[in-house]
């Protein structure tokens, strides 16, 4: 983090809250409280999801263990008409946008390549190919601003995607139509195996600069910090000002994903050394300090995250496997002639199994 | 009835839909002051507003990937690619993206997106300025593809494609830019015959000459000057998806056929039609089905192109061939 | 002798490649520590140090268009593209720089370049992570295009594909990552047979299956478990140049055939093949030539891959059609 | 130029030396006139391009009128050994790296999609898409500096350019690698028909600093100042100390190429108020000045553009159309089977037409 103002923070690590000259936020008990159980919630889902893919109920996870902060504290902000568009590991932002965790698992168990509406809940789908959402977010917010709307977008991305052409068009694209966007990068310090210090020559948030638009540095373990960023940054796009880059400083504290092995490129002190900044462990601490939660609060939510990740064992197991024709049902929106054909002639040759009682 | 050219009847086309539709939105590089380096957008901008044609950075990525978001905001965007040479760097937004974010979403998301891409060769043209891409876009399922041969086609499928609520990609000949011909612009868009089919533009007994886009005046031109032989002609014109069934009742009727394009010959559309009809037409076949196709080879200087292109003479050739069998 | 995975195989072949030449180098993401996510690369940064094993930005482009620079300067760089599905952000530096600069350059700019590009599905991934994007690549005149169906052919053509001065579109068969085979680590590649062809690997009298990649595997299986027919399985490998002597010479005996590949049908590579050997075959060919391949859909869901890919069941269900016709 | 600092000058429009702070060059008088004579002749080469293609002689061309300080200035800080990455439009430092006008021409006469030896010369063909060339020069580096050699590469580009994700790519590289390489651009205030000013949110130079190297701004029209941050970042280069961002102030006085009609989107008045600025005339100036040079001088280099444009004008129209089969002569550097066929049918079937005496 050489060469830039330090990152805003309004809660230590202990979970004492601090002053930030630049950032503040108010946020009441009872939001307090909702914070930290989504975080929970989203956490469980995390470890449940990793669980399951050992047991081989999913092809793959990607966990977002240690980023509850960031993914919680930003797109809580949002009202139900703003979008987000997330990435595969941004559970947190998902679970905030209201979808449910079994449609979140569908794409990980390969019952589907998307799972919701992203229409309905002004959530887009996980965007799998790097930095590629960041263009469809900048053209989303460039159709916001074209109808006169003051929905905002933000973008989600990580560290290693600020290398992609894609991210840096985006970029681009918002200084250039002055966009109402929220370019939020969750700086997690790993691209798979590929670590961000050392390698670049400046930190991410003084990107935006050289672009013609702001870029701010957040403590992305920190909830409170990454709201009061994100709330001013998304005031910002709708009064029209133009966009901002967010570097949410976090870390990956899971693998990249199930198939990965960590251990082949980081050391376990590093990993330590990052789990003394938790983002849960700070906010409940400081809850307790100003006695907006107590243990019996706790043991609520740990029950809450019991059940759901009861939930989420008995539901995932039950996802449906489409029908085999269902390959050929959203292709295209309007009748396609080659695809009628393919559809009849898979239904005839499985049916021939039929007849051979083969089923 | 109105006398223009290709390029104005695409304009005409464009300004149609707009005029129908305000959602229909353009973007692109200089298509909103300079109307684009071939015309085909202007005065649109003065006419519709900056808010609705839209002069976008030098970035095709961009480009296509804002289009893409313009649409789920609940727009339609028509994209120009100033050259086919240049669709590249949008290759990633057009294949792992618009084409696959419908069923991504299972049907919730629709794309209904344009991109313009002016292609083709014989214009003189340095390099990347002369290409042939179709084949890539009609390999990628969830892709349409279409390209008109004449202006008065070239009016009405600009609307359709634009109606579409599947992306499209809209190949425009350039080479016939500057062609003209009679344009009904009173027609009625809506119940104007489906474009994902292709049609027969010239009616014969001896042989078919499958063609599209630039090649179906080369190939007209061909039939007509044949000496001997009746030649049909189809115009493919539905590139994906690839309409066969009219090609194949002629082929069935003729026996023989000739597939004529500019792009590369290996694994290009030719392929898929000399495959598909010599399955369908097993029995008719009194040949096999000729290529005329341009070279393996990267798009050559344009001093040379006219050696790489199929041309009458080439065409020609083939049809002899095909007949001598 | 040794038994290995096509994945040892590969990095055996690459490790000699750079023994021999020391301007072999490699790049690509999480190449160099990690080891590649398939492991391909595992233990080469360690043995050849961070100037011949380099670790590169998450930048596709990036890594295609630098390795240019470099072959540009000298080197001989290889390539490492994650996965198919990422590709795509690099198809203008391949398609429009790789492909066409040594033509463009008249023959002075040499570019012995390597794309290893692991592809194809069947191992129940996230979507982008089981395309097969040959046809684009087969399509661009100026690259090769070679895929190899096991470990001991893997470590053979990797080194001649370095060897090579064309660059190279080097295709791995993800799911054979794992298969073992007997490797001949002792093999003088420099006198091995040329890579540019393809391979008669099971003789047969009634009908040819042509494959590659993965499929060689599945036709092979196909071919011994039918009851009656005695299949010939011809792994074209080579799939630019695509050598269609060996497969026409067999096919002029069989008088049928089968292509099967896992890409989409449409203007996929089955139809090159269609084509060329419904030509070359036309009199000796007893049934249409019939393919066997995905679906025109974007890869679908891991549940249903299996019904998306070309498997055992409908490969014997073609030759049995191909057979009655 | 808001938000920035002032462009580095060492040469007022009027010839006046002046100083700055930050750089400086000395410039004997026979190289000053040998920077003239370079620019006159490029210039003149240039309006000769123009005007063959306006004959019939050229399919196209795009015209360097009013970028020569810009392109000789940067391309003759250059040693024989380092390497240059020019565009379509940087005919000075083709001719700086020794290409000769007639293989220059070529490419627009359409006789060949290139024109000379990249290797030999120390200059890579031009580029045609935009952008994709940085990459080549950064690889180019890479090698260089991975071979311990001291050469260094300059990538040259438009201000357009710089929305291309290639080129932001080519940015994360020159600082990933601290790569021996001089990123140059050229903002002459218009890619075709877009305005560099009001679009962009900030100005070019300042780009680099957010990818983690300097950027320098410099009057592109004032072929000392030019010279003297090239040199410098040059130096930077060989040293080790990684990549410079030199963003060049000038303006493209002609259309964008033979093609466009620039009466369609800027003004007669802005054209004039740049000419004002012309770089020839400010360097001329100045070696009148200072008496580097005098009217036999200027009248010598003259008489010398007149034979250049008529060595241009009588070679244009004599450069050999490669026969037909030359298309497949280098497709590929190892024999293909394919192209051999492809080859043999073009050789029969012209043959078929000689038989027929068609010729
Ligand atoms: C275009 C593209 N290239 C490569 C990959 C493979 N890949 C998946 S995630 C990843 C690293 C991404 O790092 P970062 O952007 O920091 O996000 P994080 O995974 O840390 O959340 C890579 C290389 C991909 N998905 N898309
Ligand atoms: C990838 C790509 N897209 C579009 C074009 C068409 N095109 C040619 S030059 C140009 C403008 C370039 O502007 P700039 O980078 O400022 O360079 P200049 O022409 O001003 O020298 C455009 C859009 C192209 N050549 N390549
Ligand atoms: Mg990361
Ligand atoms: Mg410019």
């Amino acid at each position: 983090m050489s060469d830039s103002e330090p990152a805003v923070r309004l809660l230590s690590p202990d979970g004492e809250r601090l002053a930030d000259g630049r950032y503040d936020i108010d946020v009441s008990d009872a939001a307090l409280r909702d914070l930290y159980r989504d975080m929970v919630l989203v956490r469980r889902l995390d470890v449940e999801g990793t669980a399951l893919q050992r047991q081989g109920e999913l092809a793959l996870w990607a966990p977002c263990l240690g980023q509850e902060a960031a993914q919680i504290g930003s797109a809580r902000c949002l009202r139900p008409t703003d979008m987000a568009f997330p990435t595969y590991r941004d559970h947190g932002v998902a679970w905030a946008r209201g979808v449910t965790p079994l449609q979140l698992l569908g794409l990980y168990r390969g019952v589907t390549n998307g799972g919701w509406d992203p229409t309905q809940l002004h959530c887009a789908l996980y965007s799998i190919v790097i930095g590629s959402q960041a263009l469809h977010a900048a053209g989303y917010a460039l159709g916001a601003s074209l109808q006169g709307s003051s929905d905002a977008t933000v973008a989600y991305f990580g560290d290693g995607a600020t290398d992609e052409g894609d991210v840096n068009e985006a970029f681009v694209l918002a200084a250039g139509f002055r966009l109402p966007l929220v370019l939020f990068c969750q700086n997690n310090q790993w691209a798979i195996s590929t670590p961000r210090e050392g390698w670049h020559g400046a930190p991410i948030h003084r990107r935006a600069e050289g672009f013609g638009f702001p870029g701010v540095l957040v403590d992305g373990n920190d909830v409170l910090a990454v709201m009061a960023v994100t709330q001013a940054a998304l005031d910002r796009a709708r009064s029209g000002d133009g966009p901002t880059l967010i570097e949410a400083f976090t870390y990956r504290m899971g693998a990249h994903t199930t198939s990965d092995d960590p251990s082949r490129y980081r050391s376990a002190d590093e990993v330590d050394a990052w789990s003394r900044r938790d983002p849960i462990r700070r906010l409940s601490a400081y809850a307790t300090r100003i006695g907006a939660a107590d243990e019996s609060f706790f043991a609520e939510v740990e029950a809450e995250a019991d059940e759901l990740a009861q939930v989420v064992r008995a539901g995932v197991r039950q996802l449906p496997v489409p029908p085999p024709e269902s390959m050929f049902d959203h292709v295209y929106a309007e009748p396609h002639a080659t695809i009628a054909e393919q559809r009849a002639f898979l239904t005839a040759y499985q049916d021939s199994f039929a007849d051979e009682g083969v089923a | 009835m109105t006398t223009m050219t290709m390029a104005a009847a695409l304009n005409a086309g464009l300004r149609r839909a707009m005029e129908r539709d305000p959602s229909v939105v353009l973007l692109g590089e200089d298509i909103g002051r300079l109307g684009g380096v071939f015309r085909v957008t202007d005065g649109l901008q003065k006419d519709f507003g900056q808010a609705r044609v839209i002069d976008t950075p030098l970035a095709e990525s961009a480009i296509v990937g804002a289009a893409i978001g313009l649409a789920m905001r609940g727009l339609r965007p028509v994209v120009e690619i100033q050259f086919d040479g240049f669709v590249y760097p949008a290759f990633d937004q057009i294949v792992a993206q618009l084409a696959k974010l419908h069923q991504r979403s299972s049907g919730t998301v629709r794309l209904p997106i344009v991109i313009r891409l002016p292609f083709g060769g014989g214009i003189g043209a340095v390099e990347h300025h002369s290409e042939s891409p179709e084949a890539y876009f009609v390999h990628t399922a969830g892709l349409r593809v279409i390209t008109p041969a004449d202006a008065a086609t070239a009016y009405v499928t600009m609307q359709q494609a634009i109606a579409s609520d599947d992306p499209v990609v809209f190949l425009e000949p350039k080479r016939r830019y500057w062609d003209k011909a009679d344009v009904d612009s009173a027609v009625d868009v809506a119940r104007a015959p489906s474009p994902w089919q292709s049609r027969v533009v010239r009616a014969g007994t001896d042989v078919t000459v499958a063609c599209y886009g630039p090649m179906v005046r080369t190939c007209l031109e061909a039939a007509q000057s044949h000496e001997s032989a009746s030649c049909e002609v189809v115009d493919l014109q539905s590139l994906s998806p690839l309409d066969t069934d009219t090609l194949i009742a002629s082929v069935r009727r003729t026996g023989r056929l000739v597939v004529v394009h500019e792009a590369s010959g290996t694994a290009g559309l030719g392929a898929e039609v000399a495959a598909r009809v010599g399955e369908a037409c097993f029995f008719e076949l009194e040949a096999p089905v000729l290529r005329v196709t341009g070279y393996d080879i990267p798009y050559p200087p344009a001093q040379l192109e006219e050696h790489h292109l199929p041309d009458l003479d080439r065409v020609l050739d083939a049809v002899d061939r095909v007949l001598a069998f």
